[in-house]
């Protein structure tokens, strides 16, 4: 299999970039964060829609695209490039993954015509410390009449203020590791949200005895802990997808000011120290490009290697965008730390994309451990 | 300066500690946790509290508030053994600053190494007496690392300059009395050549700013424009055309002041933070990455500290630190930076909080984006690595 | 060159396995350790081994010396699709190279490119039967980066050119039988513009080597030194003075080469030989800080691989890799680097055994010796940062 | 206490500064290598017993000059820049600390002496592993009727291999770490020789049923691994002093080289990338400077943070010699691989001083456990 994208692919992509420039370029950002930490546009949400990016890894089963992830990343990476907001990562990449995983048909045919065509959304609730550890769970679903009862918070729940319901990890009885699906407006759920670094909103979210049925069971006995394995490395890939827009976007806006800026009568782009710096950068991106492809195939084909490349792509993604937005703002000098000029925008969203699904040293460590040391 | 023999010193030292004990109230002890629990002084000075406004009048009659200038500009007219013990008893216990003033840290030195006595007279008694508020106008929109390519012009007029241009970075324009400025005064000449020190009031007709918002919220730093501005001749300060030997001299100050100082506390708490929140495993922190950084940064942070009391050691026996500056303004400022970010990898998702109750979270996530200013300001890194490499290790051009 | 449809590939791929399954000696099947492995060719050619001779002879029948040149050059004709199977095929089975040859690597591509057909007929039959031993000669003493400020001199006397001045840097310059040179015909000109590109013959009357010990030890490496050495005038290929233009088609070649290959045993072993090395700890390395710099180095190695693949497979479609060579170069070497200091460090004393029985440990420290080398040969690490900032970014000069 | 040195310590520093100049410059290195790796010259030896060297840590009341380790650290540091051969580390460095310190006055009596006289020289036999790891012995130590009976293999002995007698570290019948002295000639000893990748000659030491007297014990009755501890902390501090020679000789010979050396027409050290470098160089370095200073007056005064302090020393040093000795053969490029020049050297020797008494990473994890994370 060749490591690029094929003509399908690639038109998808133009697209996606004609398309965001048009209608969510990074203005558009600022906008909704001035405007009290707006989460999302419903209207551009419906266009996305439309596009049919929310069905492009949907099985033609459940009439989605089966486009794939490759394609899917695809749109998140052109997404990433303009700090686009939408729950498309939340709602279709994680929660849609999932629901389409499971055996659960019930759940299927409620759920995935409904997060395809973007009336509802869900967001996908497993972070319960300050960093990530999603198999180590205190959430619990004790086993009631005619099904569980769940006790617990999860945290850093993305989209999940405004999400219509969640798909919630939770302890059972016997200690397995299971995923349930909640309705925002049970009983019991309260929601709290936080504005992150990055202008987003997050929520922490209580369940106080929140009775549910045994049919919003998502996961089969035995294999939740397969399944969340699953859902985070699609998660870990196809973040670091829209990590690769972030990193390439707050690269080339810096090799553009290198280019224009001029300082003590030259270019700055001129001086050799900062063409080394700017050569590194371009190589570690180089990798970044290859890693991401790699992983988004790997989805696709049900590589037997995912683990291993879903941690070599977060590992490197976030190891390159802290390197890219650290060097981009300090290339751009004193104008680079002020709120006027965007580049910044891209260091935000790169602290809160490093930590989400696993930072650096999570993933360089489970890298570690695949390989048995 | 009169020299002090060492009994002199150590009776110094007692009374010293006893007039502190008996004057410092408690809530002047207590660490300064941002600008507002600084006094600032100035034409229309506010206290904070009773506190502050007794410590500073205390402070101001024992002439302590610039403890080591001379008596005749309101100083304490201490010697330096002196000062140093008053300095070593303030910290001892914990005594604030009576005000925070760029006017004595920045410039007073210049002053006092270029001005007339006249002007010494005129300015450095308001200085000592808290009642005025100076702020800086070096860089400029546009100019940024290539400080002397600054275009605001001061034209003579006969009595007086008239001023036009901008300034970017003036940090508490907006509230200050003074400004000293860099501008233009010969066009013609080498760029270098063509710049002088200027004394401008902020009162004066002409001169607005306007604040900076940073990517860490609000800032002290104000845009400063001059928009012809008058200025009585006599405040210019120095040679005409030669005031880029002042700026040079203020600088390796300035670079001081950023490099070093300030973040002892959480040199200190890094790897106890980093146990509060990360798991462990027979007592060590497991995420191994996240220890190694750990590490490295205390390792650094603790060798640098050394190094400012080795070269200050070596100061003292009359080697020349002014060229190392740079080094101190360049690693101590690359070790904030890098600090900042280890310590927001610590602490996961909180330290990710912009906006919500969680106070210190807030306060940290906007240090670590503030800290991103600190390798660009005050000559960005880039620049201490050239001046390194030139001065210190004469490197060809 | 003629297309071949699928089917007519798969019956090659069949036929090239059992020809091959038949034809190399097992001898031949076992990876090369040292050059000593390798067949060198040449006028003074020497087997070492009858199976090294049975396998060339074979080869050399079947006319695959140069599988994919033309066959009126004594290439094997194959096409690109042919000849990728016959690489798959002798990787399959690990057949090593039947002659290792700089004069098809390196000097062939410039020949086609640039020689005339007369030349061409003239050195690419000799290079396909393996009887010229092609060395190199571009560096010289003291040119280091700038290759282009060369100063081995050319005179036009008529029928010949004489040739003085010296070479650095030759490797096997003291085995080979020719020489491919960059000298300077014009001493008016830009730097660039007055440089050609010769061929020379090594038992010509004035050419001397003196071999240069590095610091890994001995090193095919030699000086070359030319005294009133007479080349007739049809050794020169392309255009008089138009040298440079050769150079830099070959230096990318040579990048690709040095860069991208060779080391895939030691990235496959890194965490391995730790393991056997380093103390465990519920199976993990314990050493944490050799850990997380192996997991780097293996993180960097395989999405290194990946890169070299994803532009190979974009060179196919059209997309032009070719400054991309640069970045090959760079950061493959600085792998090599890199990987040899972890590998000293995870062996520790062993691996730092120079002399005794431990022939392993003994290689391994020559090899980080001599990788100190890949940074700097075939253009520095810092000449292709610039190369990339320049050509690939656009960075202004 | 400043940490600068005092007049006397300057001046023991600028006359070893001229003694090695004039005796010992690098080219003597190149003549033992060249003359089969020839451990040292035995003149030089005795004239640097002559210039007191030998006698500067050794108190008084055995006859030393208790100049103490700062000035020590002086005369290493500037060995270092020299590459000088001597077993001045070996004998005095660590075995001569061990016997002053230890309780044992007939060893110390017999010993010392001869010692700080020249005529005989000791090694310090502990290392059993590839890596650097004191406690964990396995030479055993078994009592006997009139002492001991040692058996085990020894590794790594520096200037093992032409010493008089070794203090060697063993494990006791009642599990404890103990060090005795053991005369290189006593029947079960056999040493073979190594040359490592910096020319020096370390022995590896095999012994067989070697019978030693109990005054032969140097270390008391649960003191061993203090003792050790205490000799391991001066062997990491002396030997950071003489690495501090190596970084800061190659990095100046590499100044001079950018400051000479020309390409492109201009002098390297124009060249703003390579002048960051050097200037990044610079700064590490001064940060070695103060810690190996610092270190030096812990051992001198008896800090109680001389374990954090010899740690922060060694692992700093590690790094920065690395650092140093590749950037000084990168920048000295073709010419800086070849034998022909001497900057090869500081490489080679840096690479064994960097795994002597612990390397990088082993005592930056000390430092963290003593720091207790």
């Amino acid at each position: 299999m060749t490591l690029i994208l094929n003509e399908e692919q690639k038109m998808l992509k133009d697209s996606a970039n004609e398309f965001l420039a048009m209608n969510s370029p990074v203005e558009k950002f600022r906008t909704l964060r001035d405007e009290n930490y707006k989460p999302f546009d419903k209207e551009l949400w419906q266009e996305i829609v439309e596009m049919g990016w929310t069905a492009l890894t949907i099985p033609e089963q459940y009439n989605g695209l089966d486009f794939g992830y490759v394609g899917f990343g695809q749109v998140l990476e052109e997404m990433g490039k303009c700090l686009t907001k939408a729950p498309l990562l939340s709602s279709i990449g994680l929660c849609a993954t999932a629901l389409v995983k499971s055996s659960n048909e019930e759940l299927k045919n409620n759920w995935i015509p409904e997060l395809m065509n973007g009336t509802k959304h869900m967001a996908f609730a497993q972070d319960e410390k300050t960093y990530f550890d999603p198999t180590s769970i205190e959430t619990t679903a004790s086993e009631s009449s005619n099904g569980y009862l769940i006790n617990g918070s999860k945290i850093m729940v993305i989209d999940g203020g405004s999400a219509d319901a969640f798909i919630v990890t939770a302890n059972t009885s016997d200690n397995e590791t299971a995923l349930f699906v909640i309705d925002s407006k049970a009983e019991g759920v309260t929601i709290h949200t936080e504005t992150l670094l990055d202008a987003g909103t997050y929520a922490n979210i209580h369940f106080n005895q929140v009775s549910i049925k045994n049919e919003d069971r998502l996961s089969d006995k035995g294999k939740g802990d397969e399944l969340l394995n699953y859902i985070n490395n699609t998660a870990a890939i196809c973040l670091s997808a829209e990590m690769l827009g972030i990193v390439t976007e707050a690269f080339d806006q810096t090799i553009a000011y290198l280019q224009e800026r001029q300082q003590f009568g030259k270019r700055i782009g001129s001086y050799q120290a900062l063409q080394h710096r700017a050569a590194k950068l371009f190589c570690e991106i180089e990798l970044c490009k290859s890693v991401v492809i790699k992983a988004l195939q790997a989805l696709d084909k049900g590589d037997v290697n995912i683990d291993k490349l879903a941690s070599l792509a977060k590992a490197k993604l976030g190891e390159t965008i802290k390197l890219t937005t650290n060097e981009a703002i300090q290339m751009h000098g004193g104008i680079g730390v002020t709120d006027d000029v965007n580049i910044g925008f891209y260091f935000k969203r790169a602290r809160v994309a490093q930590r989400l699904f696993g930072d650096y040293s999570y993933h360089l460590d489970r890298y570690a451990r695949l390989n048995a040391y | 300066m009169e020299t002090t023999t060492k009994t002199n010193l150590e009776d110094f030292r007692l009374e010293t500690r006893k007039w502190l004990e008996e004057n410092c109230p408690a809530s002047m002890r207590k660490p300064v946790r941002d600008s507002n629990d600084f006094f600032w002084g100035g034409r229309n000075a506010q206290f904070g509290s009773e506190d502050q406004k007794i410590w500073f009048e205390r402070m101001l009659e024992k002439k302590w508030i610039v403890p080591y200038w001379d008596t005749k500009y309101g100083g304490g007219g201490l010697s330096n053994e002196e000062n140093n013990i008053l300095t070593q008893e303030m910290a001892r216990l914990g005594c604030r600053k009576p005000i925070f003033s760029f006017g004595i840290s920045m410039l007073g030195p210049a002053l006092h190494k270029f001005a007339s006595e006249e002007q010494k007279m005129r300015f450095l008694p308001e200085i000592t007496a808290g009642k005025t508020w100076w702020c800086q106008g070096y860089s400029e929109p546009n100019a940024g690392s290539d400080l002397a390519g600054l275009q605001t012009k001061a034209e003579d007029k006969g009595d007086h300059y008239l001023i036009n241009g901008s300034k970017v970075w003036t940090s508490y324009a907006d509230k200050s009395d003074w400004i000293f400025c860099l501008v233009r005064t010969d066009f013609e000449a080498p760029k270098h050549n063509g710049i002088s020190f200027l004394l401008i009031d902020m009162a004066s007709e002409g001169v607005s700013t306007r604040p900076i918002k940073l990517i860490s919220g609000k800032s002290p730093f104000c845009e400063t424009f001059f928009d012809n501005v008058k200025v009585p001749k006599e405040n210019l300060i120095g040679t005409l055309n030669d005031g880029w030997s002042i700026a040079k001299y203020l600088l390796t100050h300035e670079r001081q002041m950023i490099g070093g100082v300030g973040e002892t506390d959480i040199r200190q708490e890094l790897h106890k933070t980093a146990k509060a929140y990360l798991p462990l495993q027979d007592g060590k922190i497991s995420d191994g990455v996240l220890r190694h950084e750990i590490a490295v940064q205390e390792m650094n942070d603790s060798i640098f500290e050394m190094t400012i009391q080795r070269i200050m050691d070596e100061a003292k026996t009359g080697v020349n630190a002014g060229a190392l500056s740079s080094f101190f303004k360049y690693y101590g400022t690359e070790q904030n930076v890098s600090r900042m970010e280890l310590l927001t990898a610590i602490t996961g998702s909180e330290g990710l909080q912009w906006e919500g109750d969680n106070e210190d979270a807030k306060v940290q996530v906007r240090r670590l984006c503030r800290s991103k200013g600190n390798t660009i300001e005050g000559g960005t890194s880039e620049i201490q690595l050239g001046i390194i490499s030139k001065r210190i290790l004469n490197l060809p051009s």
